[in-house]
């Protein structure tokens, strides 16, 4: 081959870059999905947990603007039939009122940056 | 009262192809856009394949057997011998930056004529024949086997490309389309299909050192009677040496300069000027009829004929015992120079470092080819102030520059030509941005192709170059279009003349050689075409 | 019609994909076999492809001179267009790569029908096309969230930066409109400019397609049809420390998405869009242009048949001393010789 | 394995109509829910408030604008940073081009003064994103979550009521209330006239610490405080003449 | 309203159908080139299309100056000339015209009233074929011309009358 020594140089580094996520993790520890510290005493949320995890971002922007604009203030649960005032802080946090133990384990675990607590006031973890 | 509608009164109007892949429509070889065969002679005196007579119009181009094999093997060889080739035919993505940038394509519409068509009829071939992809998936991954149909359109499409690059620098990949019809070019010279205009040059130059086949005593003769014109002009007689063992430099310039008009008159530039620098400064330069040509067709053949050619610059030089070499006013001659003389048939060793004996100046650029270009020494000359010049005897002159493609955009030769002649003209105006320079157009006649017989081609190709010297023409009264390439200077003037009626075409040195002063000449009443200078009308 | 074929082979595949990993629950097959096989074919591949052009030789140093060339210290070099050094070298490639240089040489104003300014149109190429190759970059990058553990940090601002307009949840990446807008223009391109058309090929088409594929199927998962992203995480984060997973409730979309990834990655190496590598191997734009000063050395330079001097003094030695000029060996020696050999 | 079998047969349906995609077909979303209103929400077709500029000591203006600013995390910064919901400002400058001299007395008072949730606010017009709108109860709200800091409305409020974070608020405030969010760098921010509370059935808070100095109502229902007072006595807005129509009224 | 009036003011219309009938006679991917590319010193052939049809068009219905109709014609005929079109394709614009105008106020046209301007437009119209005939013709010839004076051009023939020249291989 000729001008190897441009050439595979640049290979390795090609093949440095593709591999990166390989590499990355070697002797990481086997990669688990978060757990969730969940709230003893409550059993269910207030939709089903599948539809939660999937759509709680959706329900928690949708809900911003029935409240903020059109001031509705309760949400009717479709899997309970209770009403749930619409409210992060009220509502979600009540429950999971660890934020840290809660929410951050997924969304750092995906790198996900929810703004929600720029403004929101985070509750105080229960000691 | 009804109209008879054009579709019927003209029925011949079909331009439009029908709506077909292009892979699908067979070239249509027309009069006036191809150049006629080469006959078998010259073919066989340097030995290239299967010489005969053929033509190009025939159904039967009497290919020599197993012909498919030839290229395909040619072309496997080429691949692993030129990078440059192989990645052409991987990487292109048919962006289309190109397609509009062709010469040929401006002037004539032809759509195969887009650089990246041109290239993709060799490019399908690859594919097809030698890529896995395309032997499996077929047309669907681009590729096409190589049949005679397609053979004949490379033919045909492969002498429409001047190979001036233009469409390369557009080109993000820096795809340069003269580098692959170079190759496809000697993928067809395999099996002997070639263009008479090339092939004659080619072994002409071979025999007796030129293209026109000139042998040394008429090649002397040529250049006395150009002394003899000066003389009646200038009333002062240059002597040139010839062959001269021991001279300081050796001088190649092209033969068109010595046997075609204008290139002509610029020889004659050449000769007052070295008769200049030998009185006042004793500067020894010799012509040799052995390489009496700078050009070199065997750039339009084969790499290998390129080489054949080539190397008697050296050999004459080395022969002569020269200090080293100027070369003339020339286009594709320079090109070789630039990029591949010294590569096959260096190192030059036997050669000194070019300095300037006049000026002392070091031409660091050409320290391994050891060949400075004629303009670059006179722009020293003119620098340091060694030439004595008087540009109003240059007052008709209105003139233009034409960027030749070779020197352009193979070497990035711009400025030197522009500072010459701005020291021996009065009035210069650029063409309009965009068609200069790095951009420059092609006059429709390089890489052979400025033959007779395909005129309309040439015609067609220059007109983006004319329809620039035009823009000049009508604003600034410009009146000459000055060059520094013999092919350019045959193909430009009848170009010109087309398109442009009232524009004249001329070397750059035939300027110099107008303005130069001469020790003990008497006084001037014509520039040296014979034409009465300003203020002399009624002498 | 060459599009439509490259639509529908696209079509196919993502039919494929639902019927594997959809009904047929080859979840494995599509969610780790494939993947794997088709980083293989791409790195490997790829890195084939390039020893492949390193094995062939760069026998002449022809660059494209786009300025003037060095020449005397009086007169300006344009030391990126036209580079005699290896750092001009360095930023010509800077230029070429990195911001399409030579593409945006067709930006050029100019005179239209008199008076009007009119701008070439192909300033859109290089417009759109740098945009698309940076976007994709951006996603590709983006992505690394799902493969690293915890997530370094210029993965998560590059994220955030994506995400800046914060409209909508999940955020909306400008990203996603932009690869999308560019997309088309090419594609559009391609269909309605007849000179395009013309000269464009299935295998133009298929990768617009294909790319444009794993686009909307990325944008549908993120704001429609949404899966469990931690699940996929999980299995991602599988594939990379080689401990694979396929866990449950992960929906079809993914898996379509991923294969056509993986279709993407099989294809590469065999496609133009090794111009990825090619670019910077494109010998008229990564080697100096000083030929003239120093010489480059072809490794395959071979001796031909050259017509030497004496050859050529034997041929017209008489004539040459007729006119004059001077010979090597005299006239009568030659005649001599000739005599000698009849 | 059930929902991504569903999920596939959804999809195919969508390619077979060519990436066509309706988002209220995609995925299991939104299922069924309602939204409510709360049941002790005070309503009115158009609130408004007055301000009895004779009973504003000193001790009613900190108060009210204590308890809004605590209630609703408003910082107190430096002068030219500062952000105010509900704040003071001499009479001259109020009403300017209302002054006589007969009222001389009030000249050099220290007014209340806030948003004026105007009937014709220019800041909802010049709103790119629709962060500032009116409610159908006369209420000028801001949408925080939208506001993207262009401060077109703050050249558009005539009275000055709306203030721009230029910085993270958080930084200047001593205590949070946990119940109200903070604002963020780079937005703008304004009296609410406490439509939160309101929604819970509370007067504002100012109204609430004002010790009956500010009055506040439903415009359109004559048997309403600020009806009652606007009845009774002399009162002025500010601008009148831009045609905003101010909603909070001075009582002389 | 008189017919040059009215075809005058459709103009623009008339104008734009005769050039899309004019580039349609080369190939669909260069006619879009030549009808849109961008400008004068990149597309020379489109420019000069354009522009002189449209100069054409106007001094159609000026005073028919036939010196500086020739000038107008000149250019495009010139680059037909070179382009491998026979003689009636390579002045087939002026037809053209004709018949984008018949398409654009062919209701016009056939008005009694207008019979007679319409016959005298088209007299105009042949008068403009003959004229680009006449330039067609000379532009051949001179390329016959060049070619005639290239096979014998001055050195070639003072060569050959020294006997001096020696073809390889002969």
């Amino acid at each position: 081959m000729y001008h190897s020594k441009k050439i595979i140089p640049g290979l390795i580094i090609f093949f440095l870059f593709m591999t990166f996520p390989f590499w990355f993790n070697i002797g990481g520890e086997a990669y688990v999905t978060p757990e969730l510290v969940l709230p003893e005493d409550h059993e269910n949320c207030i939709e089903s947990v599948e539809f939660i995890r999937a759509e709680h971002m959706t329900i928690l922007d949708q809900w911003r603007d029935a409240y903020v604009r059109d001031g509705y203030g309760l949400y009717e649960s479709s899997l309970t039939g209770e009403m749930y005032a619409m409210s992060l802080t009220k509502t979600c946090m009540d429950c999971h009122d660890d934020k840290e133990q809660f929410c951050d384990r997924c969304h750092d675990s995906v790198s996900v940056s929810p703004y929600c607590w720029a403004c929101h006031i985070e509750p105080e973890g229960v000691e | 009262m009804a109209i008879q509608k054009p579709d019927t009164m003209f029925k011949n109007i079909d331009h439009k192809p029908p709506r077909k892949d292009w892979m699908d429509v067979p070239a249509d070889i027309k009069p006036g856009r191809y150049c006629y065969a080469a006959g078998p002679e010259p073919l066989e005196y340097v030995g290239m394949p299967n010489p005969r007579k053929w033509d190009p119009l025939d159904k039967d181009w009497k290919l020599p057997e197993n012909w498919e094999n030839t290229i395909i093997t040619g072309m496997k060889e080429r691949l692993e011998k030129y990078r440059s080739f192989k990645i052409f035919m991987d990487i292109c993505v048919r962006c289309g930056a190109c397609a509009d940038k062709c010469h040929y394509f401006i002037g004539s519409g032809d759509p195969k004529n887009m650089p990246v068509l041109r290239a993709e009829l060799l490019r399908s071939i690859y594919r097809g024949e030698l890529t896995t992809a395309g032997q499996i998936l077929g047309r669907f991954a681009g590729g096409r086997k190589l049949t005679e149909e397609v053979l004949k359109e490379i033919w045909y499409y492969y002498y429409q490309c001047s190979e001036c690059r233009r469409c390369s620098i557009f080109c993000p990949y820096g795809i340069d389309q003269a580098e692959i019809t170079i190759i496809g070019r000697e993928l067809l010279n395999l099996i002997g299909l070639n263009i008479g205009w090339i092939a004659q040059p080619v072994a002409n130059c071979y025999r007796t050192g030129n293209h026109l086949g000139i042998q040394p005593h008429a090649f002397k003769d040529m250049l006395e009677f150009f002394c003899d014109d000066i003389e009646e002009i200038y009333g002062i007689k240059p002597e040139p040496t010839f062959n001269k063992v021991g001279a300081d430099i050796l001088f190649v310039t092209p033969s068109g300069d010595v046997f075609a008009d204008p290139g002509t008159y610029t020889c004659m530039g050449y000769l007052i000027l070295f008769h200049y620098l030998k009185e006042e400064y004793g500067l020894d330069i010799t012509w040799s009829t052995y390489a009496s040509e700078g050009g070199n067709f065997g750039l339009f053949t084969s790499h290998e004929m390129m080489k054949r050619l080539n190397a008697k610059m050296y050999m004459e030089a080395k022969r002569l015992g020269v200090k080293w070499i100027l070369g003339g006013e020339c286009g594709h001659m320079w090109r070789v120079i630039h990029q591949y003389m010294d590569t096959m048939n260096g190192p030059a060793d036997f050669l000194e470092m070019p300095i300037s004996p006049i000026t002392g100046t070091r031409f660091e650029n050409a320290s391994s080819t050891k060949m400075v270009h004629i303009v670059e020494f006179t722009a020293d000359l003119i620098k340091n102030g060694k030439l004595n010049l008087n540009k109003s005897r240059n007052a008709n002159v209105r003139a233009t520059y034409h960027d030749s493609c070779n020197p352009a955009r193979g070497m990035g030769f711009f400025d030197e030509p522009r500072y010459v002649l701005n020291n021996v003209i009065d009035t210069f105006h650029e063409m309009p941005q965009g068609t200069t320079k790095e951009q420059t157009f092609c006059c429709g006649g390089g890489s052979g192709l400025n033959a007779g017989e395909n005129e309309e081609i040439r015609m067609m190709g220059g007109l983006p170059r004319a329809n620039a010297v035009k823009f000049v023409h009508d604003k600034h009264d410009v009146n000459m279009l000055s060059c520094i390439c013999a092919i350019d200077r045959a193909t430009l003037t009848a170009m010109v003349d087309y398109w442009v009626p009232g524009v004249q075409v001329c070397g750059v040195h035939e300027l110099v050689g107008n303005a130069l002063i001469l020790p003990g000449e008497h006084e001037r009443e014509t520039d040296l075409r014979g034409e009465t200078l300003p203020g002399k009308e009624e002498e | 019609m060459k599009a439509i074929y490259s639509l529908f082979l696209v079509f196919a595949l993502i039919l494929l994909a639902m019927i594997g990993a959809g009904t047929l629950g080859m979840e494995y097959l599509f969610g780790v076999i494939i993947p794997y096989l088709a980083v293989l074919a791409f790195v490997v591949g790829f890195m084939l492809k390039v020893i492949g052009w390193g094995k062939s030789a760069v026998p002449f140093r022809i660059t494209s001179t786009c300025g003037q060339a060095k020449s005397f210290p009086w007169i300006k070099e344009n030391k990126l267009e036209n580079p005699s050094s290896t750092w001009g070298v360095i930023g010509r490639m800077f230029f070429e790569v990195f911001l399409f240089r030579s593409l945006f040489r067709n930006t050029k104003v100019e005179i239209h029908d008199g008076q009007r300014i009119a701008y070439s149109s192909s300033k859109w190429l290089w417009l759109f096309a740098i945009l698309f190759h940076y976007t994709f970059l951006v996603i590709v990058l983006r992505h690394m969230r799902f493969f690293t553990e915890p997530v370094p940090y210029p993965f998560v601002l590059l994220d955030r930066l994506d995400g800046m307009l914060q409209i909508g949840a999940p955020v909306l990446y400008i990203s996603s409109l932009i690869i999308l807008a560019a997309l088309f223009y090419l594609l559009l391109r391609r269909l309605l400019i007849p000179s395009m058309r013309y000269i464009s090929l299935p295998s133009d088409y298929f990768p617009l397609f294909l790319i444009i594929g794993v686009v909307i199927t990325g944008i549908l998962m993120r704001y429609f049809l949404k899966t469990d992203i931690m699940a996929i995480k999980e299995l991602s984060m599988g594939l990379v420390t080689f401990r694979p997973v396929t866990p449950e409730g992960i929906g079809v979309i993914f898996f379509i998405h991923l294969f056509l990834v993986s279709v993407l990655l099989f294809y590469f190496p065999i496609s133009k869009l090794m111009h990825m590598g090619g670019v910077f191997l494109s010998p008229t734009r990564n080697m100096t242009g000083n030929t003239r000063m120093v010489r480059h050395v072809n490794p395959w330079n071979y001796p031909v048949k050259v017509h030497t001097y004496d050859a050529y003094e034997d041929e017209f030695r008489e004539k040459m001393v007729e006119a004059g000029l001077p010979v090597v060996k005299p006239l009568e020696e030659k005649s001599e010789n000739a005599e000698n050999k009849e | 394995m059930k929902s991504s079998r569903r999920k596939f047969i959804k999809m195919a349906g969508f390619a077979a109509l060519g990436w066509s995609i309706c988002p209220s077909l995609a995925g299991a979303r939104n299922p069924n829910s309602r939204y409510f209103v709360e049941a002790e929400r005070l309503t009115a077709q158009q609130w408004a408030m007055t301000i009895d500029t004779r009973m504003l000591t000193p001790e009613v203006i900190d108060a009210a604008i204590d308890a809004c600013h605590s209630l609703h995390n408003v910082p107190e910064i430096e002068p030219h940073q500062n952000i105010k919901w509900i704040w003071t400002e001499p009479f001259e400058n109020l009403f300017y081009d209302q002054s006589h001299p007969h009222l001389a007395d009030a000249a050099g008072k220290q007014f209340l003064t806030l948003c004026n949730h105007c009937e014709n606010p220019p800041c909802v017009r010049v709103c790119p994103t629709k962060a500032t709108f009116r409610r159908t109860d006369g209420i000028v709200l801001m949408d925080f979550h939208r506001c993207i800091g262009c401060r077109f409305c703050m050249a558009g409020c005539p009275f000055g009521a709306r203030s721009f974070n230029f910085s993270d608020p958080r930084l200047h405030l001593e205590t949070i209330d946990p119940e109200y969010p903070t604002r963020t760098m780079g937005v703008v921010e304004k009296c609410e006239f406490c439509s939160h509370l309101l929604d819970k059935g509370q007067m504002p808070a100012c109204v609430e610490a004002s010790d009956g100095a500010l009055l506040f109502g439903d415009l359109n229902d004559p048997g309403s405080d600020v009806r009652r007072a606007l009845s009774e006595r002399y009162s002025l807005v500010r601008k009148p003449k831009l045609g905003t129509g101010p909603k909070v009224f001075y009582l002389i | 309203m008189n017919l040059d009036k009215l075809i005058k003011e459709k103009k623009t219309q008339i104008l734009k159908l005769w050039i899309l009938k004019f580039t349609n006679t080369y190939p669909e991917e260069s006619a879009q080139f030549f009808r849109g590319g961008p400008g004068q010193f990149a597309n020379p052939v489109g420019h000069t299309f354009r522009s002189n049809l449209d100069k054409i068009f106007d001094e159609l219905f000026m005073e028919y100056d036939s010196k500086k109709m020739q000038g107008l014609v000149d250019p495009i005929v010139r680059i037909r000339a070179v382009q491998g079109f026979d003689p009636s394709e390579a002045v087939c614009f002026v037809p053209m015209l004709k018949q984008s105008v018949w398409e654009i106020c062919g209701k016009e046209v056939t008005r009694q009233d207008h019979i007679s301007e319409w016959l005298d437009f088209i007299e105009r119209l042949e008068l403009l074929t003959y004229t680009s005939f006449d330039v067609y013709m000379r532009c051949r010839e001179q390329l016959w011309k060049q070619k005639a004076e290239f096979t014998n051009s001055r050195t070639h023939k003072l060569l050959e009358k020294a006997n001096l020249l020696k073809k390889a291989g002969e």
